[in-house]
């Protein structure tokens, strides 16, 4: 096993140049961080010619201290039986990364959720504006800069008084210790 | 009796001018064309009298014309419809190509079909018979769709009829040494049991094609739905019915003297029975109007010919009566896909919707004409089927009776089908510009709409009819008269009386009308069927939600084994085989010089050596 | 003059009575099927709440001239189905319409009703409505076979085609057609379950498939007018059984307990039993029902 | 008298002879000298025709010889009905093809029209004359310009086609020749009533031998299968307008010839179902090769073979109701299928290959001559109110009567083949799209008066089909009454 | 006779009546709430003693039962179901989500409180409520149709423009059709 994740390190690596291999997580994942120019090229050559030919996942990790999102493509192949990690990082002001919905069709989905959740753009993508939230005005709700306790104060206002329900809890925990009821009794066992 | 002459002359005059007036003007055209159908027409049942007939002869033989009170019956039937038809035609054929070619069509087909009925001898009967096979086979092939499988497909199915009617003719002919029909049947009793066998059959299957008969149906559906519906309309109502017109000849002036004849009857009203079911299972498969009422046609086709097959007075009175709806109904049932298709441009149900706002007469065409084809009381399809049912009960046709009455109650679904999907569902924006037909289509469906409404309670109209020309045939039977003017009986002395069950459907139909409808009409207020519940979801403007693909699936389901069997499979193997065969048969003819010496050669030989077998 | 007022108002009472006995039947049988789920179930008279609440509920809309017109259609086949079946014999209140009740042409005017109604639900544009009454169509031609069977068998052997002929002759023998003609009562029942369409034949409503079905854009008055025609309908069709083969009846409280004991062999088959899909159904109908059609048949040419 | 049965081969022979030397003098003489002679005939036979019907046959003898040592011509109703048709569709044809010249140029207009005459002498010489040598002579006549006029367009397919017809030609040439010496060497006589007369002294194995060879070789004329395969090639390389003339002229008069022998110079009684099989054996293996084909000219060629086989069954009933209908339908067919080739001749005029598929869509560029087309094809199908229909009822109606209901059937049935093909034709010609690389040519006004004179015709006998049906009955009695035919001639004297 | 006041009463008594008994609920489940309705319908709590049914449709329904958090999106469906529905309808709020959010308060796309937005005649609180709690907000809301204080749709329809106002601020692309009852 190690050699085979040694084997898939170094072909990657001499195809791509500006892929580095990642730190060591469990026994059948290997971690790959490249540039993003590079993407498309490598999940290809995974593809096609490592036999990596599922792609499990997408997945978006909104690195707000460091001003960048990372992106993570998660595929697997059915013969080595080995996850292959591929990482890039999006500058997070400006995020863009090419389409890769012609190698994996079902990319397109994640693609469509990343731009409407995290605000990335993929050149090339096509597919409706709208995917979960209709009508959506506000910041991409994802980014972690986005505060959705006042997000929803200022959109779903409350009653004016009832904002912490305060008396609601006090009723409540008053009740502890109360007497069960006859009629309730019958079905609570 | 100068009336025939002059008859055929404006027809045909007719017919030629109105193709030659298109050169000139339209309209004249279309004035032609209705003076050369409604002249006739008038001078038809103005000016011929019964009994009276109009003998010449044609190349050494005799012919005679003459109509008794049962070819009066087809009569009405063919220039009734053919009059109301032509109307039609005029508001159908606006703005169409090849007018000429159909007026002249159109003008011959009803010609030849009065023709037919006015024959008192085979070989005038004959050659209307073709004329009418070829006028109707250029109709078929008008819009030039598929006419290489469907034309010829009709063409050689009605060839091989008439081929047939026409051996069974010269046969006759060998016997008598003439040509009348009053002479064949006389002689009839006279001949050997063969011929007296093989002589119905030969003619029968001449009219069984014409009447869509199982298994010779299969052109039925293609011809129908790719004539134009202004001559479909005539197509299905009347041409059709000369196949009955026939087949009640044959049955009554022939078959019943035979002994074996019990035989041809059950055969036929089984088949008759058969074609019901098929045709109606098939109709309901279909998702274009023209070839749903095509297969509709053939079904109810089949519950006239199992009527006048059974042969008992009250199954023939059905099966006519039925025959002289099902020309009323279906005529105005093409018509109205007619009146759809020119003016929405298709006749798919998967494609229209809704029209019921925007085309309000045609929709009530139609369900008139659907409420007496599903034969549903108070219309006179109901009639109809009434007397079928109970002439199978009492002559015992038990498993019959179930077979027709799985057709007709199978029957609602494609009735259902044909309402629903041109004018019920949602309505589409891709539609709004849709207006009601003009009135020349209009209003010969409104009008055989009320016949069809006057039929339903006073059926002793056309029954009277029906039985005086029954009667002229020579129809014998023990119960006389099982009919009055709204009454129907069956030979047990069951009875319906029609008039108070119509005025009390109209009683109870307005007080609900008033009560619920009226009411409710004013509280309420229209919205559009965009306006539905579809969980919470608004529909798009152009987004249709009408169920209309797949509409039957799960009926079909159910009877899939039965539909996997298509005749039309069988006819097609046979076909192909037949032209592996020629392809054998040409290569006989090799194109090789020494190969036609040796043909030569070999025959010369051959004679030679046979010639004492051979002379 | 007389004669017809008195025949009105005949059925008038007659078209209160079974409206009554129907929602009445009908609230019974909400509370059997509860008894048998194990629940306490609404009161007998729900159904009467039902419909005044649905009457007095506001109604706004419509979607066009058929769909105002498919209850009154369902109205009037559940009346002259009733007006044509003999309710009590010879009893001068329930009379029968001037003619003999024709058992082929009751088969049709039955069907008049649910086309109509077909073409209403058609018009409000609601895709549940249509493939609801394809359903409920394609039953019918599954159930009927049984019942055509059923009833022809009757008619030859009896050699009669009217109810009243068939009631004449159960007067005459004494015994009833259930008995003496089993196999097409038993026909007949099966073929019944269709007809009621109760579960596991209650294809057309399916309500958590269909949401209800041909009725999904009826709501308020409309509604009630065809509950109350169904119940009508209802008691229609049991009276018409109890006539062809439980001899009739000649009181009311007789008629009651007959077609009650005959309404509850499908309610009670119903509230067991699972949904079919809508070709298993047609395929049942033509299965056993069909065959015992084909024993009542037989049965009915061996002895006519 | 306006002129005798002599003038019906000598003015066209020496029409044939004079037109290169007319040519000569005035190069338009070379087509108009032929339709004048024609014409001319034309007037001649009808009132020849007029006065035979009223009085009897007319017999006439040549070079001062009476019968039987020289030899005789009879124009009799049945050899002179015949011979009016053949002069009539000359005519037609002429007329088709008055305006060959211009297309074809000077020379090969002459050798067409030299040939035509030659041709239409020999088939009348076979008709009238009443030698069974000369026969053979008038035989050759007819064969040698079919060649010629079968390779008239002279390219390699038309020059096959040719030989195919040379070579069974001569075998039937021979074949003839062998037959003409066994009866001659029992009877040491050529005249066909003398030989009439005097048949049944002959031994019974020669005299069915001779026959079986004049049968065969003139089957091979007269499109008998199986000795009819140069039928097809040589109908489709001609000119259409030869093709008519072939169809009905030549095989006409071939299938003339086959009748007078059976039916008149030999008495057995076998040779009539024996017409009946090799009719019927024609008949059905040329429709069915038929509609196979892809050309039109050769299927026209299977139909109109396909015909003479439905003519031979009918003469073979053998009854005078077969023979009418026989020489009814050689009536209709010698009209149709003349119609059916020249319209269809234009149909394909300036394709390639003459292929079926070339006439999609013609109507809109040829109308007259498609509906002259699709009247043909309706009227040889038999439909009524068309020519066809009559004469084919009389056929089904003789074999009904002489209780043949195989045939009956089997007729029928081959007609619903022919329908087939023809409508396919039709609806070819009407409701398909034109194809891309066809280029129409209009038909010159004399050919379109010859189809539409052809076309009237049918229509007329179609609608009234009395005008004809007098001279049939009439020429078909003739046939039928053998000791007639023999006493007429055998009476002249010097 | 209709303008008499004591009949009226009397009229409005069994309406009233009548429609306190028969309650037909939608069956539209928007949150995890729609989980405690089989329950409460079936053998254990049998609402239906209570007249309480099942509706397929909003045509035939009187009650519109609101179980959970609503997000945005399917607030605009449930706007369009109430307005299909039919005069007299009512509300029920289900669970704490529809009083103030409950556990999704700040959640940026399930709205904090449903009377901003339907005019609710019976909450029912509790996160979940159980059977026993449902029932009894049937039995309110029973009462308060009885005593004729169940006018949730007429404030609706009063009040139009306050509600329409409060969707469409959460609602921008407003495409529905108009109001119609």
């Amino acid at each position: 096993m190690k050699e085979l994740k040694e084997n898939i390190i170094q072909r990657l690596k001499t195809n791509f140049a500006d892929a580095v291999a990642g730190s060591e997580f469990s026994y059948n994942r290997v971690d790959v961080h490249v540039k993003k120019e590079t993407i498309p090229s490598i999940l290809f050559y995974l593809k096609e010619e490592m036999g990596y030919v599922h792609l499990s996942h997408i997945s978006c990790v909104d690195w707000l201290e460091e001003g960048e999102f990372e992106l993570v493509f998660i595929v697997w192949s059915p013969v080595d039986k080995v996850k292959v990690f591929v990482k890039t990082r999006l500058d997070r002001e400006n995020p863009v990364l090419e389409n890769i919905d012609m190698i994996w069709r079902q990319a397109n989905t994640y693609e469509r959720e990343f731009r409407e959740m995290f605000g990335i753009q993929f050149t090339g993508l096509v597919a409706p504006d709208e995917f979960i939230l209709e009508d959506w005005q506000g910041p991409p709700p994802f980014r972690r800069d986005f505060d959705t306790a006042e997000y929803a104060k200022k959109t779903f206002w409350n009653r004016p008084g009832r904002e912490d329900a305060q008396d609601v809890r006090e009723t409540i925990s008053g009740r502890d210790g109360e007497e069960i009821p006859d009629f309730a009794k019958k079905y609570s066992r | 009796m100068e009336t025939y002459s002059i008859i055929f002359a404006i027809f045909l005059g007719g017919a030629v001018l109105t193709y030659f007036a298109g050169k000139l003007n339209s309209i004249l055209q279309d004035i032609l064309f209705l003076g050369s159908v409604l002249v006739p027409t008038y001078l038809f049942f103005s000016g011929v009298s019964f009994g009276s007939a109009m003998p010449f002869s044609l190349e050494g033989i005799s012919l005679l014309w003459g109509i008794d009170h049962y070819s009066w019956l087809f009569a009405l039937i063919v220039l009734g419809l053919g009059s109301l038809a032509a109307v039609y035609a005029i508001g159908y054929m606006k703005g169409k190509e090849r007018k000429g070619y159909f007026y002249f069509n159109f003008i011959l087909s009803v010609m030849s079909m009065l023709g037919i009925v006015v024959s008192q001898d085979l070989i005038s009967f004959f050659i209307f018979w073709e004329i009418m096979t070829w006028s109707s086979y250029l109709m078929v092939i008008y819009n030039g769709k598929d006419i290489q499988r469907v034309g010829i497909k009709y063409f050689v199915f009605s060839a091989i009829g008439a081929y047939a009617m026409l051996m069974g003719i010269v046969i006759v002919h060998s016997i008598t040494h003439t040509f009348f029909i009053e002479d064949m049947i006389q002689a009839y009793g006279h001949m050997s049991l063969q011929l007296q066998i093989w002589i119905p059959i030969l003619f029968l299957i001449a009219f069984a094609v014409k009447a869509a008969m199982m298994p010779l149906h299969v052109w039925a559906p293609g011809a129908y739905s790719n004539a134009p519906m202004a001559y479909t309309s005539l197509f299905s109502g009347a041409l059709s019915k000369m196949g009955v017109y026939g087949m009640v000849l044959i049955l009554v002036t022939l078959v019943s003297r035979l002994p074996q004849g019990i035989w041809f009857r059950e055969v036929l009203a089984w088949l008759g029975g058969i074609t019901a079911a098929v045709g109606t299972l098939w109709a309901i498969k279909q998702d274009d109007a023209k070839k749903l009422l095509a297969y509709s046609s053939v079904a109810q086709l089949g519950y006239i010919i199992t009527g006048v097959a059974i042969g008992t007075e009250l199954g023939m009175l059905a099966g006519l009566f039925l025959a002289v709806m099902h020309a009323l109904f279906k005529g105005t049932l093409f018509m109205a896909v007619g009146a759809i298709e020119k003016q929405t441009g298709t006749t798919n149900f998967t494609e229209i919707t809704g029209l019921i706002r925007k085309m309000p007469w045609t929709f009530l065409a139609s369900l008139m004409s659907i409420i007496a084809l599903a034969g549903i009381p108070p219309l006179g399809g109901f009639v109809g089927k009434w007397m079928l049912y109970e002439s199978l009960i009492t002559s015992d046709h038990y498993l019959l009776v179930i077979l027709i009455f799985f057709a007709s109650t199978a029957g609602f679904l494609y009735c259902y089908k044909f309402l629903f999907g041109f004018f019920l569902g949602q309505e589409e924006k891709e539609w709004e510009h849709v207006k009601e037909a003009p009135a020349t289509m209009v209003v010969p469906m409104i009008l055989m709409s009320v016949f069809m409404f006057v039929l339903g309670t006073f059926p002793g109209i056309i029954l009277k009819p029906i039985n005086n020309g029954l009667m002229d045939l020579g129809f014998v039977d023990s119960y006389k008269h099982l009919w009055e003017t709204s009454v129907i009986f069956n030979n047990w002395g069951d009875h319906v009386i029609l008039q108070p069950i119509l005025y009390s459907i109209i009683a109870i139909f307005l007080f609900f009308l008033i009560l619920v409808v009226w009411k409710g009409y004013k509280g309420t207020r229209y919205v559009t069927t965009k306006d539905i519940s579809t969980s919470g979801e608004v529909p798009k403007e152009d987004e249709n939600l009408t169920f209309s693909v797949g509409f039957t699936q799960p009926f079909l389901r159910a009877v899939a084994p039965v539909m996997r069997r298509q005749i039309d499979k069988y006819y097609t193997e046979f076909a192909k085989g037949l032209e592996g065969l020629f392809e054998f048969m040409r290569r006989i003819y090799t194109g090789n010089a020494q190969t036609y010496a040796l043909y030569v050669v070999v025959f010369v030989v051959i004679v030679l050596l046979f010639k004492d077998v051979l002379f | 003059m007389e004669e017809v007022l008195y025949n009105i108002l005949g059925a008038v009472v007659t078209f209160i009575v079974a409206f009554v006995v129907g929602m009445t039947y009908g609230g019974l049988t909400r509370k059997i099927t509860a008894r048998v789920q194990n629940r306490k179930g609404p009161p007998f008279y729900q159904n009467f709440i039902d419909a005044f609440k649905l009457a007095s509920k506001k109604t706004a809309i419509h979607h066009g001239v058929m769909h105002l017109m498919g209850p009154a259609f369902l109205m009037v086949t559940s009346v002259m189905t009733l007006l044509i079946v003999p309710v009590l014999a010879g009893n001068n209140w329930f009379p029968n319409l001037n003619f003999h009740g024709d058992l082929i042409f009751l088969l049709y005017i039955m069907t008049f009703g649910p086309l109509g109604m077909a073409l209403g639900a058609g018009q409000t544009g609601n895709p549940n409505s249509a493939i609801g009454v394809t359903r409920g169509l394609s039953q019918m031609v599954g159930f009927e076979i049984p019942w055509v069977m059923s009833l022809v068998a009757l008619m030859i052997q009896y050699h009669t085609t009217s109810i009243t002929g068939l009631m004449e002759v159960q007067a005459q023998s004494g015994t009833w057609l259930m008995l003496s003609s089993p196999f097409a009562f038993i026909a007949a029942v099966m073929a019944m379950f269709g007809m009621f369409r109760y579960s596991p034949f209650d294809i057309v409503g399916a309500p958590t498939e269909l949401a209800s079905g041909p009725v999904s854009e009826n709501g308020g008055k409309f509604l009630f007018v065809m509950m109350s025609a169904g119940s009508v309908f209802t008691f229609a069709k049991l009276t018409l059984y109890v006539d062809l083969f439980m001899g009739g009846a000649s009181n009311l409280v007789v008629l009651l307990i007959k077609t009650f004991l005959l309404y509850m062999i499908p309610v009670l088959y119903g509230v067991t039993s699972p949904r079919y899909r809508t070709e298993q159904a047609v395929r049942w109908f033509w299965g056993w029902p069909t065959f015992f059609g084909f024993l009542a048949i037989i049965q009915a040419v061996i002895l006519k | 008298m306006v002129g005798t049965p002599v003038l019906f081969v000598a003015i066209p022979l020496l029409a044939a002879f004079l037109i290169p030397l007319l040519g000569m003098i005035w190069k338009e003489l070379v087509r108009i000298v032929p339709g004048l002679v024609l014409m001319y005939l034309m007037v001649l036979s009808i009132n020849l025709l007029n006065h035979v019907l009223v009085s009897g046959p007319i017999v006439e003898v040549i070079a001062g010889w009476a019968p039987p040592f020289g030899i005789n011509l009879v124009f009799s109703a049945f050899s002179g009905f015949l011979v009016t048709l053949m002069i009539f569709l000359g005519l037609v044809v002429w007329l088709y093809s008055y305006r060959f010249k211009r297309n074809v140029g000077f020379e090969p207009a002459k050798k067409y029209f030299l040939l035509l005459m030659m041709l239409i002498t020999g088939a009348v010489g076979i008709v009238l004359t009443g030698d069974i040598f000369n026969m053979f002579v008038f035989i050759e006549i007819t064969g040698i310009s079919g060649y010629g006029l079968t390779a008239f367009y002279t390219g390699r397919d038309s020059a096959e086609a040719s030989f195919k017809y040379l070579m069974l030609g001569s075998i039937a040439s021979t074949l003839l020749l062998l037959a003409i010496m066994i009866l001659y060497s029992q009877l040491g006589t050529l005249n066909m009533a003398e030989i009439a007369s005097k048949i049944h002294t002959v031994n019974p194995t020669y005299k069915v031998i001779s026959l079986i060879l004049f049968i065969s070789a003139l089957g091979i004329e007269a499109e008998i299968f199986p000795l009819n395969g140069w039928a097809p090639d040589a109908y489709a390389e001609a000119p259409g307008p030869v093709g008519a003339a072939f169809a009905g002229i030549v095989v006409k008069a071939s299938v003339y010839a086959i009748i007078r022998y059976i039916f008149t110079i030999f008495d057995i009684s076998g040779a009539y179902s024996f017409l009946i099989i090799i009719g019927m054996m024609t008949l059905i293996i040329a429709e069915t090769a038929a509609i196979r084909q892809d050309k039109l000219k050769r299927m026209l060629a299977y139909s109109s073979i396909g015909q003479m086989g439905l003519v031979l069954v009918a003469f073979g009933f053998g009854t005078e109701e077969g023979v009418f209908a026989a020489l009814f339908l050689m009536l209709n067919h010698a009209i149709i299928k003349s119609l059916l080739f020249l319209s269809g001749s234009y149909l394909v005029y300036n394709s390639k290959d003459k292929k079926i598929v070339e006439v999609n869509g013609m109507h809109k560029f040829l109308p007259i001559t498609s509906f002259l087309f699709a009247l043909g094809a309706f009227a040889i199908v038999g439909l009524p109110p068309f020519a066809g229909f009559w004469s084919k009822l009389s056929v089904l109606t003789a074999a009904a009567d002489s209780h043949m209901l195989f045939v009956l059937a089997l007729v029928l049935i081959v007609s619903v083949i022919e329908l087939v093909y023809y409508l396919r034709v039709v609806n070819r010609i009407y409701f398909f799209k034109k194809g891309e690389n066809v280029d129409p040519k209009k038909p010159t006004f004399n050919a379109l008066l010859a189809m539409i004179v052809l076309g009237a015709l049918i229509l007329v006998i179609g609608f009234y089909p009395d005008v004809i049906t007098g001279v049939i009955h009439k020429a078909s009695a003739d046939l039928m009454d053998k000791t007639k035919y023999i006493n007429d001639v055998l009476s002249i004297k010097q | 006779m209709v303008n008499d006041k004591h009949s009226q009463k009397i009229v409005d008594f069994i309406q009233n009546w009548s429609r306190k008994h028969s309650i037909w609920v939608l069956a539209y489940g928007t949150g995890c709430g729609a989980i405690e309705i089989p329950p409460t319908m079936t053998s254990r709590y049998d609402a239906e003693r209570l007249g309480v049914r099942g509706a397929a449709t909003p045509r035939q329904a009187d009650v519109l039962m609101i179980t959970g958090y609503l997000t945005v999106k399917t607030l605009k469906r449930v706007i369009r179901v109430y307005e299909q529905m039919q005069d007299p309808k009512y509300v029920i709020g289900f669970g704490s989500c529809t009083i103030n959010g409950g556990m999704y308060y700040d959640s940026y796309n399930t709205i904090n409180v449903l009377d901003k937005y339907l005019p609710v005649d019976v909450y029912i609180n509790g996160c979940m409520p159980r059977p026993e709690a449902v029932l009894s907000g049937f039995a309110q809301l029973q009462k308060r149709i009885a005593e004729g204080r169940a006018d949730g749709a007429t404030q609706y329809k009063e009040n139009l423009e306050w509600y329409r106002a409060n969707q469409k601020r959460i609602i921008p692309n407003w495409v529905m059709p108009e109001y119609n009852w």
